[in-house]
């Protein structure tokens, strides 16, 4: 077991739990049961693929990627924000 | 005299001085490795940037203490991992019975929106509590608590922990 | 993992045909949204798939073999924009129509 | 002229249009007058260099001298950059595009240009993208022609709103859209199969495709198939068509009777190419089904013209038919009758556009309900014996009227392909050429005549109807205002029919030749690939 | 003059005399009479010069080429019977023009009426002088067309356009079997040039194409000369004024007909079928046109179905196909012309002055109009056959011809004897006529008072009767030279000998003759009375032609309906499912039915792996809820969707596309945003609507869209999987590695690729975005929301009510406080945005990015902040202009193209060079930059305009229904 | 059976060891907060859940990242760091927004277990 290997497996087994973790989320999209449950499980999902991303990243150690995770992190909010408002106003932009 | 003139010419010129220095380092941080060049790209930045966020007329910021910025974090990182320990354990079925979620109303202190944003990251930063809504006018926090054991304690905790040294950041 | 590719295409092509077919517009953008993340995927398998292998070449001799398929992926990123702007088109064309015909049958008018 | 621009003639009809259209952009809505110059200059501009290069193309004779300009964009040689190629065909459409997008200009300055916002920049862009479809010598860089002159097609089919507009244009951009899809899919496919996209190089390499990946080529190639279908409005997949085409204002109406040739264009070129007969396993793919199908559109279409109630409506079903009547003569693979072919669709779609223009006079202002609502022939005759009150005085009719008249009857004459305009020669053409050869023994051959001439006649008799209730039919009180530019549109048209009759020898050798240099693929590959593969 | 010259005369002049009438005012009456006039004398002349070079047995011939390559060229070709048909056209044209300077009222727009009738003579003598089967055809059409212009004169009257309407209906169709016929008769022959035609007479004969040639072309020419059972449109072409019927009817456009029978005899006449084709119709529609024209109470009406009458008997002659019998045909062809035109001509004139056609209304006018009675008897008396006057003589040769039709059939006998009731019946027609309008006491109701014509209106019909008296008379003096070389012309060296001498003693014909004019007469004294009390024909009266093709143009009608119906639909669902069908079919029959040659090309698989696996049951798990939820759970679908993007993303990550998963991520927010906006527009959907249609057929329809969807999915699984279990790679993409940082000075290739090798797709790809966006904004312009959706959302009604009820509240507050936080972080992470964009940008050429994913981030950025602080709030600090953005991309996108070109390269070539400044490391600088900030531009600007053009509308919609006060009960 | 791909570079066996902890460890955070996710009975307190993957977790997959990448390009790097920074201050604006937008919801619907405040 080289150094490598272990990173190299260990990576992959954190991203089957992560994987595991947006199945989960995923779940809690499908069956709601209200809208704003949704809304959450959709961010918990972002965030769980960004973190598959970044384990992604070093799994490949390349730094290709991280852009993706990168752009998540900064405005991956926004389709959130945009659906938590449109929730309370019942519209996005005022 | 020169020294308004001088200190104009500055605002002018960087109008927002803590977000010229957060976007170089930010940009030195994104293009690493980065060398002089993406210096030099940098510096730009950090110079026109700021300018745009004229328009949208922010609040200035003005942040003192910056001890008290460091003795934040550290606290914050502190309540970070119990909180996510709390919350893992609550999670995973531990104390099922005992534990009792609900609603806190606070009375808050500050009305710095800064101080506040920086409050409500804080509080929805450290698992267990979440934000839910604040009274511009009553300055009344409601707080969504997972492990509500004692209102007043966590009435406490907000105003010593935090709100004090927000409010000694941001005054 | 083609195994898997393959089967997930299908089902969002299945998914998004069958919402293709539904009366009601907004079924429909959904349905040529979801085809079009089938139809994305679908060409990007055309490339063939290769993990850990971004197309950045490095200066100097180039082993072809070690890099995915530039070609899909760029035909992919030019499927991308259209679709969304026709995607962005068609939502637009949907809201005039339900406003002006009253209702939101892909007809424009209910079916007898 | 210098002669280094001379060389990049061949993407001027495509950059022009788009850097007036970045202009108007620019400029503010309230300046028609700019942009209606702006826009006239492009319109002259691509239809001298069509001009030029139609010239260009039909020195070339057919001697085997022909040869086709190929223009490398960003100067990076044919299979691995996008090359432009302008030869024999493609050169017939760029200069029939010039020309009906020309008309369709002149004619919507008259007040079509300002009943929706930026109208020219639309316009601009649609000529665009359909020049650059028939231009492109690339797959993938076809389909984004096409979405560039669909999405622009999409704005021009909603310009001036109405619920009409809005209804047909909702099935019209869903329908494109799963076209569109589908195109996507058989390029991949084709792609994935071949690793080629250039269509030189493609029909350089299907002769050499594993037998094993074949079925997958062909897969993809059936699936681009449908998606051409579909925009050539071959039936069942063209049902849209009418509808849309109908709902659109008139200029656009106009210029849309291009797209639909675009259709036509690229299945003629593609199935020329990769499924020539030399094509190894794959020599004539799908012929067949367009034969079938093109037959049905006809049949589709002529049935549609009779049953249509709106004068519209029925341009639209001619413009089905004849797009099928292409289609059928493309399946048949009788080269002789190729040539025919593309001088009807030349001549109709000259035609069709004038008649949508001038339709749209005619309904100007009227209650549509009014308008060949009746049936065909509505109830028993009047025996010419039997009516007493009829007082035998002509009426005088007004010069625009009658003018206009004249206009309708010759273009209606070019459509159904009656004697003694274009469209007769177009059709004669094909079935002169069916008959050549080895084409009388065939029994498709007399089908295709046979079937040809009953959409010849059910085009008529339509036209005739509408003919007589716009012309005859028509009481004082609904005259017609014409203004100049409407006339010098629908005149241009048919004098270009007429033109097209008069120096038929010419036109026909062209498009002869075309269809003669479209069954020697080897020479297109020839002159993109230059030699490399 | 040269010959050439001379030919093209009598065919050009009616021409351009045609063009000139359309430029005169319309009341020139005067100007325009002699305008025709003088054409047609001119071209009566020409004739006239001609007539040595014809008569010496040669043939005129005029050649232009026209279309080479179908060997078609304008010919003109002039030969005996194409000269005395030409003379017939012109000179009785010239009469007829003349006729019907009087004829035509004083407010008739005449010059119209005279350019078509001019028109028609140039069409007319094209046909006849055609020396080239196609262009026959074409002049053959122009007839029909403007005979339709013609009949249609007095547009305005109902008769006139379906009577215009049904002759240039079944005159066309029978053109376009002529035109058929013609292409399969030219293809036998190899050549339409009439005089290669002419002369292949076997070749055609033994043809096995022979008869449906003949098929064809008979169609043309039967349905012209209106013979049974086309025969119905001539007498509803009536309703054209009398000058028209006078000319086309009678002497030239249905005449056309047996002169394409003439013309071709010599190839097809002499077969059975021929025989029993032409004859047959021809003696059908001689005897029912004579029956019916007996009953016929209208003076035109009369003449008409005696015209049809008369056409039939030319056909049947011609239908025998002996030599004698075309001799004959072809006298009565010019018999006919005379004394039919006359009459014709004669009944304006009673129209005219009398103000009625109806022979029942009319009655002793030989007090009246003397002079015009003693003409139309004259006339009348030809058509019956009266012993010197030319009816008399060409009628006696078909009786003659009629007694020797073949012997050894079962009907030989039948021929004389139809052949002399037909006569009588034409004798009973003429005498009725005569009678009836002539004689008796003078009619006392008619509209008008009755009285002589003008000099010149008669003299056409002067003229025409002496040539029938003169005919009659010395027809070997008049016509026979005429004749002969006509007969000449067409049967060449079989003309056979035949004598056109009055007398030729007591013979059967003779006797045939005398029968039919005693019978005739007898006829008309016994049954006179009730004919004319009869309203219809006997027997035959019931059918009627018109009232059968008017039903079979209404099944024609009716049929094209339901196949419409049938072969298409009005539904959008229903094409969709027919274009999906039709490409999964067109892939199952193109692939062979799963034939993928899988085992054959060596399937190479990686192993699935645990992690890849999961988050595709996510993305299937998202799909298929959300095909599941997207009627009434909207929103659900928008984020399961959004879901199955995360996915696809990921995938891109998984396999090494970094570009494509910035990309993917970026769009995908931007159309989750984009959905939310167009959701506020969308009215709830109510569930209480769901269970309404669960019927049969519906489930049926939902079961059959369910096996679509499954197979179209099955598909491109398995195509999808074929494809990438085989080896990759393409010459295409081997290249692009290579090159791209040599050649491309990129190390991203798929970059390189899109600003570079195929950046012409990266244009055309920014200027759909920019369409699109264009599109949308316009469009947007005049949107109407749905009824339910206008004025505020009913969260804000609630929020604003709480705000208002609370004093120290203000309007908006609870969004003010909502914000709070939110904007605080939304304002400041724009400049952090603008970094990010900028990093995406500068780092495209080298690593993951690009100008696309820079402007999409960007106007993320201001989409935040419209989400932040509101619309109105965004403007009044930024102002965005996103047209200005989008036509400045696209501007410098096409620039950057075309700087190429200074340096002789073809557009968008890239120049590119490893700049090294002083104190700035190595950085690319490329024009694909520049390109790239033009992508940049254009991207911000349309996606800010596609996003702020709809959400603008919250904006109007509040301004328009603000005054509409919100209910106040309940929350 | 346990072979790393070429492309892996080396690094010390305690850092291998400690990235590759950090990961499973963050991971598993994850999974704990999406499991929460789906186990937690009211909207509010499910709001809690996703909150440690946002923070902890993020912290640890974003240390191991700095950690291998250090290694790995013989270099410090911290460029990981940003996505720590972003993630942090965005997180509480959707949550925030989110929690404000369903307790409106629940006062309009006027169900259990809200405070009834003034709505």
């Amino acid at each position: 077991m080289t150094p490598a290997a272990i990173v190299y497996w260990g990576t992959g087994f954190a991203q089957v739990v992560l994987a595991l973790s947006m199945l989960v989320s995923a779940w809690r999209i499908l069956i709601g049961p209200r809208a704003q449950d949704r809304v959450l499980g959709l961010d918990t999902l972002y965030l769980n693929a960004m973190l598959l991303i970044l384990v992604h990243c070093i799994r490949m150690s390349l730094t290709a990627y991280f852009e993706a995770a990168l752009i998540l992190a900064i405005i991956g909010f926004t389709s959130t924000v945009a659906l938590a408002k449109f929730l309370m106003r019942g519209e996005v932009i005022e | 005299m020169i020294a308004r003139i001088s200190q104009r010419v500055f605002q002018q010129i960087l109008p927002h001085p803590i977000l010229s220095v957060a976007l170089f380092m930010v940009w030195m941080l994104m293009s690493s490795p980065a060398g002089t060049g993406h210096a030099t790209i940098a510096l730009i930045v950090a110079l026109l940037v700021p300018q745009v966020m004229r328009a949208l007329e922010p609040d200035r910021v003005r942040v003192r203490s910056p001890l008290a910025i460091i003795r934040l974090l550290w606290r914050l990182f502190l309540d970070v991992l119990a909180s996510n320990w709390n919350t893992a354990r609550i999670v995973l079925g531990y104390r099922k019975r005992t534990r009792k979620a609900g609603f806190v109303n606070i009375q808050l202190e500050c009305s710095n929106r800064y101080a506040l944003a920086c409050l409500a990251i804080i509080v929805t930063s450290t698992p267990g509590t979440t934000w839910v809504q604040y009274d511009r006018y009553s300055r009344v926090l409601l707080l969504h608590v997972l492990d509500l054991r004692d209102e007043d304690d966590w009435k406490a905790i907000l105003h010593d922990r935090y709100e004090s040294l927000l409010m000694e950041i941001f005054p | 993992m083609e195994i898997i590719l393959a089967i997930g295409i299908g089902i969002l092509t299945a998914s998004g045909v069958w919402l293709l077919l539904r009366p009601r517009t907004f079924q429909v953008i959904i349905g040529l949204g979801l085809l079009g993340y089938a139809v994305n995927l679908f060409i990007f398998a055309m490339g063939r798939l290769k993990a850990g292998a971004p197309p950045l070449v490095h200066p100097g001799k180039v082993d072809t073999s070690a890099y995915a398929d530039p070609v899909p992926q760029a035909l992919v990123l030019t499927a991308i924009v259209i679709s969304f702007a026709l995607t962005a088109l068609y939502l637009v064309v949907l809201l005039t129509a339900r406003g002006i015909t009253g209702t939101d049958h892909v007809d424009g008018h209910e079916a007898e | 002229m210098t002669p280094s621009l001379l060389e990049h003639l061949t993407i001027l009809p495509i950059i022009l249009p788009l850097m007036a259209a970045a202009i108007m952009l620019l400029l503010k809505e309230q300046r028609y007058k700019t942009k209606a110059t702006l826009s006239l200059a492009v319109c002259a501009a691509i239809l001298g260099t069509a001009l030029l290069l139609l010239q260009e193309a039909s020195v070339g004779g057919s001697g085997g001298s022909d040869t086709a300009r190929v223009y490398s964009l960003g100067n990076w040689a044919a299979p691995f950059g996008i090359v432009l190629v302008a030869d024999r065909l493609s050169t017939l459409m760029l200069a029939l595009i010039a020309v009906v997008g020309a008309a369709g200009l002149i004619f919507a300055l008259a007040r079509w240009d300002r009943a929706g916002p930026r109208f020219h920049a639309l316009y601009l862009l649609l000529i665009m993208g359909v020049n650059g479809a028939v231009l492109t010598g690339d797959l993938f860089n076809l389909f984004v022609f096409f979405e560039v002159m669909l999405a622009a097609s999409y704005g021009l089919l909603l310009h001036g709103s109405g619920e009409k507009r809005v209804r047909a244009g909702l099935g019209y951009v869903a329908i494109n859209l799963t076209a569109s899809l589908f195109f996507l899919i058989g390029v991949a496919l084709v792609y994935g199969t071949v690793g080629a996209l250039n269509m030189a190089d493609l029909a350089a390499r299907v002769p050499y495709i594993a037998a094993e990946d074949r079925a997958l080529f062909e897969a993809g190639c059936a699936i681009l198939g449908i998606a051409f279908l579909i925009k050539a409005a071959a039936w069942p997949l063209g049902l849209w068509l009418p509808g849309a085409y109908s709902a659109a204002s008139a200029p656009v109406a106009a210029v849309f009777t291009l797209l639909s040739k675009v259709g036509v264009y690229v299945l003629l070129r593609l199935s020329m190419l990769m499924f020539h007969p030399d094509s190894g396993d794959s020599a004539g793919l799908g012929q067949s089904v367009l034969l079938v199908l093109g037959l049905a559109t006809v049949i589709f279409g002529g049935a549609g013209v009779i049953a249509a109630q709106r004068l519209e409506r029925v341009i639209g079903y001619a413009v089905m038919a004849s797009s099928g009547t292409v289609l059928a003569i493309v399946g048949l693979g009788q080269a002789n009758a190729l040539g025919g072919a593309l001088f009807y669709m030349t001549a109709s779609t000259l035609a069709s556009a004038a008649l949508f223009l001038i339709a749209e006079i005619l309904v100007r202002g009227e209650d549509r309900a009014a308008i060949g609502s009746d049936a065909f022939f509505d109830d028993e005759y009047t025996d010419p014996f039997e009516a007493d009150d009829v007082e035998e005085v002509g009426r005088v009719m007004p010069r625009s009227l009658a003018l206009l008249g004249a206009f309708f009857a010759l273009a209606a004459l070019v459509v159904a392909s009656m004697p003694p305009l274009a469209g007769f020669i177009g059709k004669l053409g094909i079935f002169i050429g069916l008959l050549e050869g080895e084409g009388a023994s065939l029994p498709a051959s007399w089908w295709v005549i046979g079937i040809l001439t009953f959409s010849s006649f059910a085009t008529l008799l339509a036209l005739v109807r509408f003919g007589i209730e716009g012309f005859w039919k028509r009481d004082e009180s609904h005259a017609l205002a014409v203004r100049s530019p409407e006339f010098v549109a629908i005149g241009g048209l048919i004098a270009c029919c007429v033109w097209l009759t008069i120096a038929g020898g010419a036109a026909l050798s062209y498009t002869e030749h075309t269809g003669d240099w479209l069954t020697r693929p080897g020479d297109y590959v020839a002159a993109v690939l230059k030699g490399r593969l | 003059m040269n010959q050439a010259l001379l030919l093209l005369i009598p065919f050009a002049t009616p021409f351009i005399a045609a063009i000139a009438a359309s430029f005169l005012p319309t009341k020139a009456r005067n100007a325009a009479a002699t305008l025709a006039s003088a054409a047609s004398l001119i071209g009566v002349i020409a004739l006239l010069c001609l007539y040595p070079v014809i008569a010496s047995g040669q043939v005129a011939r005029f050649a232009v080429e026209w279309l080479p390559t179908l060997d078609i060229a304008f010919r003109l070709r002039l030969d005996g019977f194409a000269w005395l048909f030409a003379l017939i056209v012109q000179a009785i044209g010239a009469l007829v023009v003349l006729y019907a300077r009087y004829y035509m009222s004083p407010e008739d727009p005449v010059p119209r009426f005279f350019s078509f009738l001019m028109a028609f003579m140039g069409a007319m003598t094209g046909v006849v002088m055609s020396g080239d089967m196609i262009q026959l055809v074409l002049f053959w059409e122009l007839t029909s067309f403007f005979s339709f212009l013609l009949i249609g004169y007095w547009n305005h009257s109902e008769s006139a356009q379906n009577g215009a309407r049904m002759a240039l209906t079944v005159t066309a169709l029978g053109g376009l079997c002529l035109l058929a016929g013609v292409v399969v008769l030219g293809r036998i022959v190899g050549s339409f040039d009439m005089d290669v035609v002419l002369a292949s007479a076997d070749l055609v004969k033994n043809s096995p194409l022979y008869l449906p040639a003949l098929c064809l072309i008979l169609m043309g020419a039967l349905t012209k000369s209106a013979q049974f059972p086309f025969h119905f449109w001539l007498p509803r072409a009536m309703a054209a004024p009398t000058p028209v019927s006078a000319y086309l009817h009678s002497a030239t456009m249905v005449k056309a007909g047996v002169f394409l029978l003439v013309r071709f005899w010599p190839v097809l006449a002499g077969t059975p079928e021929w025989g029993y084709i032409v004859g047959g119709a021809g003696m059908f529609t001689l005897l029912f046109g004579a029956w019916t024209a007996v009953f016929q109470n209208d003076l035109k009406g009369l003449l008409a179905y005696s015209t049809i009458s008369h056409l039939g008997l030319i056909t049947l002659l011609l239908g025998m196909g002996t030599p004698l019998a075309l001799v004959a045909a072809i006298f009565h062809i010019v018999n006919h012309a005379t004394f039919k035109a006359s009459l014709f001509m004669a009944a304006g004139v009673i129209d005219h002055e009398t103000g009625t056609r109806d022979l029942r209304k009319l009655s002793g006018l030989r007090k009246t109009m003397p002079y015009t009675a003693a003409l139309a008897i004259v006339a009348a008396a030809a058509m019956a056959g009266v012993p010197l006057l030319n009816g008399f003589l060409s009628k006696e040769m078909f009786l003659a011809e009629a007694l020797q039709a073949p012997e050894g059939r079962d009907f030989s006998l039948m021929v004389p004897i139809l052949a002399t009731v037909a006569s009588a019946l034409s004798v009973l027609y003429s005498v009725r006529f005569i009678h009836q309008v002539f004689f008796g006491p003078p009619a006392t109701d008619l509209p008008k008072s009755p009285h002589e014509p003008p000099r010149w209106m008669r003299f056409p019909i002067e003229l025409l009767v002496l040539i029938c008296v003169v005919v009659g008379t010395i027809p070997a003096l008049t016509i026979a030279p005429v004749l002969g070389f006509a007969v000449k012309s067409v049967l060449g060296d079989a003309t056979p000998y035949y004598s056109l001498s009055i007398w030729h003693g007591f013979n059967l014909p003779l006797l045939m003759s005398f029968i039919a004019l005693i019978g005739g007469t007898t006829a008309y004294v016994l049954f006179g009375k009730r004919i004319n009390r009869a309203d219809k024909a006997w027997i035959v009266g019931r059918f009627s032609g018109a009232r059968a093709f008017e039903r079979a143009m209404r099944w024609l009608n009716i049929s094209a309906e339901w196949m419409v119906l049938q072969l298409g639909s009005k539904k959008q669902q229903w094409r969709i499912r027919v274009l999906v069908i039709a490409a999964i079919l067109a892939g199952l029959v193109a692939a062979g039915f799963g034939g993928l040659g899988m085992k054959e090309a060596g399937i190479t698989i990686q192993r699935p792996g645990i992690g890849f696996t999961l988050i595709w049951i996510v993305a299937s798990v998202c799909a298929l809820a959300a095909a599941w939820q997207a009627k009434y759970h909207r929103l659900a679908a928008v984020i399961l969707m959004a879901g199955c993007g995360v996915v696809s993303a990921l995938t891109f990550v998984w396999f090494s596309a970094p570009d494509l998963a910035v990309t993917q991520i970026l769009v995908e927010i931007v159309t989750g945003v984009l959905l939310l906006l167009g959701l506020r527009w969308l009215p709830k959907r109510s569930v209480a609507m769901a269970p309404s249609k669960t019927d049969f057929a519906s489930r049926r329809r939902r079961a059959m869209d369910i096996a679509i969807a499954t197979l179209a999915g099955l598909g491109m699984a398995v195509m999808a999987f074929a494809v990438m279990t085989r080896p990759g790679g393409s010459h295409l993409s081997s290249f692009l590695l290579e090159e791209s940082y040599p050649r491309g000075g990129g190390r991203n290739v798929v970059n390189v690729l899109l600003v570079d090798f195929r950046a012409f797709d990266t244009l055309g790809e920014i200027t759909v975005l920019g369409i699109v966006a264009l599109t949308i904004w316009a469009l947007l312009r005049r949107f109407r929301p749905a009824e339910e959706s206008r004025g505020i959302t009913e969260q804000r009604r609630v929020q604003d009510r709480h705000d208002k009820q609370h004093e120290q509240r203000q309007s908006g507050d609870t969004l003010r406080e909502t914000m709070l936080i939110p904007s605080v972080v939304m304002k400041w992470t724009f400049p952090f945005i603008i970094l990010l964009a900028l990093h995406l940008f500068l780092r495209g050429h080298d690593l993951p990015g690009g100008g696309f994913a820079a402007g999409v981030a960007m106007s993320v950025a201001f989409i935040l902040q419209y989400m932040a602080e509101g619309a109105r709030w965004v403007e009044e600090r930024l102002r965005i202009r996103p047209l200005y953005w989008i036509g400045g991309g696209l501007l410098i996108t096409t620039l950057t193209g075309m700087a190429s070109w200074l340096f002789n390269y073809p557009f968008l070539t890239t120049y590119f060079q490893y700049g090294s400044l002083p104190w700035v490391e190595k950085v690319p600088l490329a024009t694909a930059v520049i390109f790239d900030l033009g992508v940049a531009l254009l991207v911000v600007g349309a996606t800010v305009l596609m996003l702020t053009a709809i959400a603008h509308q919250s904006l109007r919609t509040a301004r328009e229904i603000e005054p509409v006060k919100a209910p106040e009960e309940g929350v | 059976m346990l072979t790393a791909p070429a492309h892996m570079p080396d690094l010390p066996m305690w850092a291998a060891i400690a990235v590759t902890a950090l990961c499973i460890f963050g991971a598993l955070l994850a999974l704990v907060g999406s499991i929460g996710l789906k186990t937690l009975k009211t909207m509010y307190e499910r709001l809690h859940a996703p909150t440690m993957a946002s923070t902890l977790a993020m912290a640890t997959i974003v240390a191991a990242m700095i950690i291998y990448f250090s290694f790995a390009e013989g270099r410090l790097t911290l460029k990981p760091l940003l996505i720590a920074i972003f993630l942090t201050v965005t997180t509480p604006v959707t949550m925030t927004l989110l929690a404000r937008a369903s307790i409106y919801r629940d006062r309009v619907e006027g169900r259990e277990g809200v405070p009834k405040d003034d709505m």
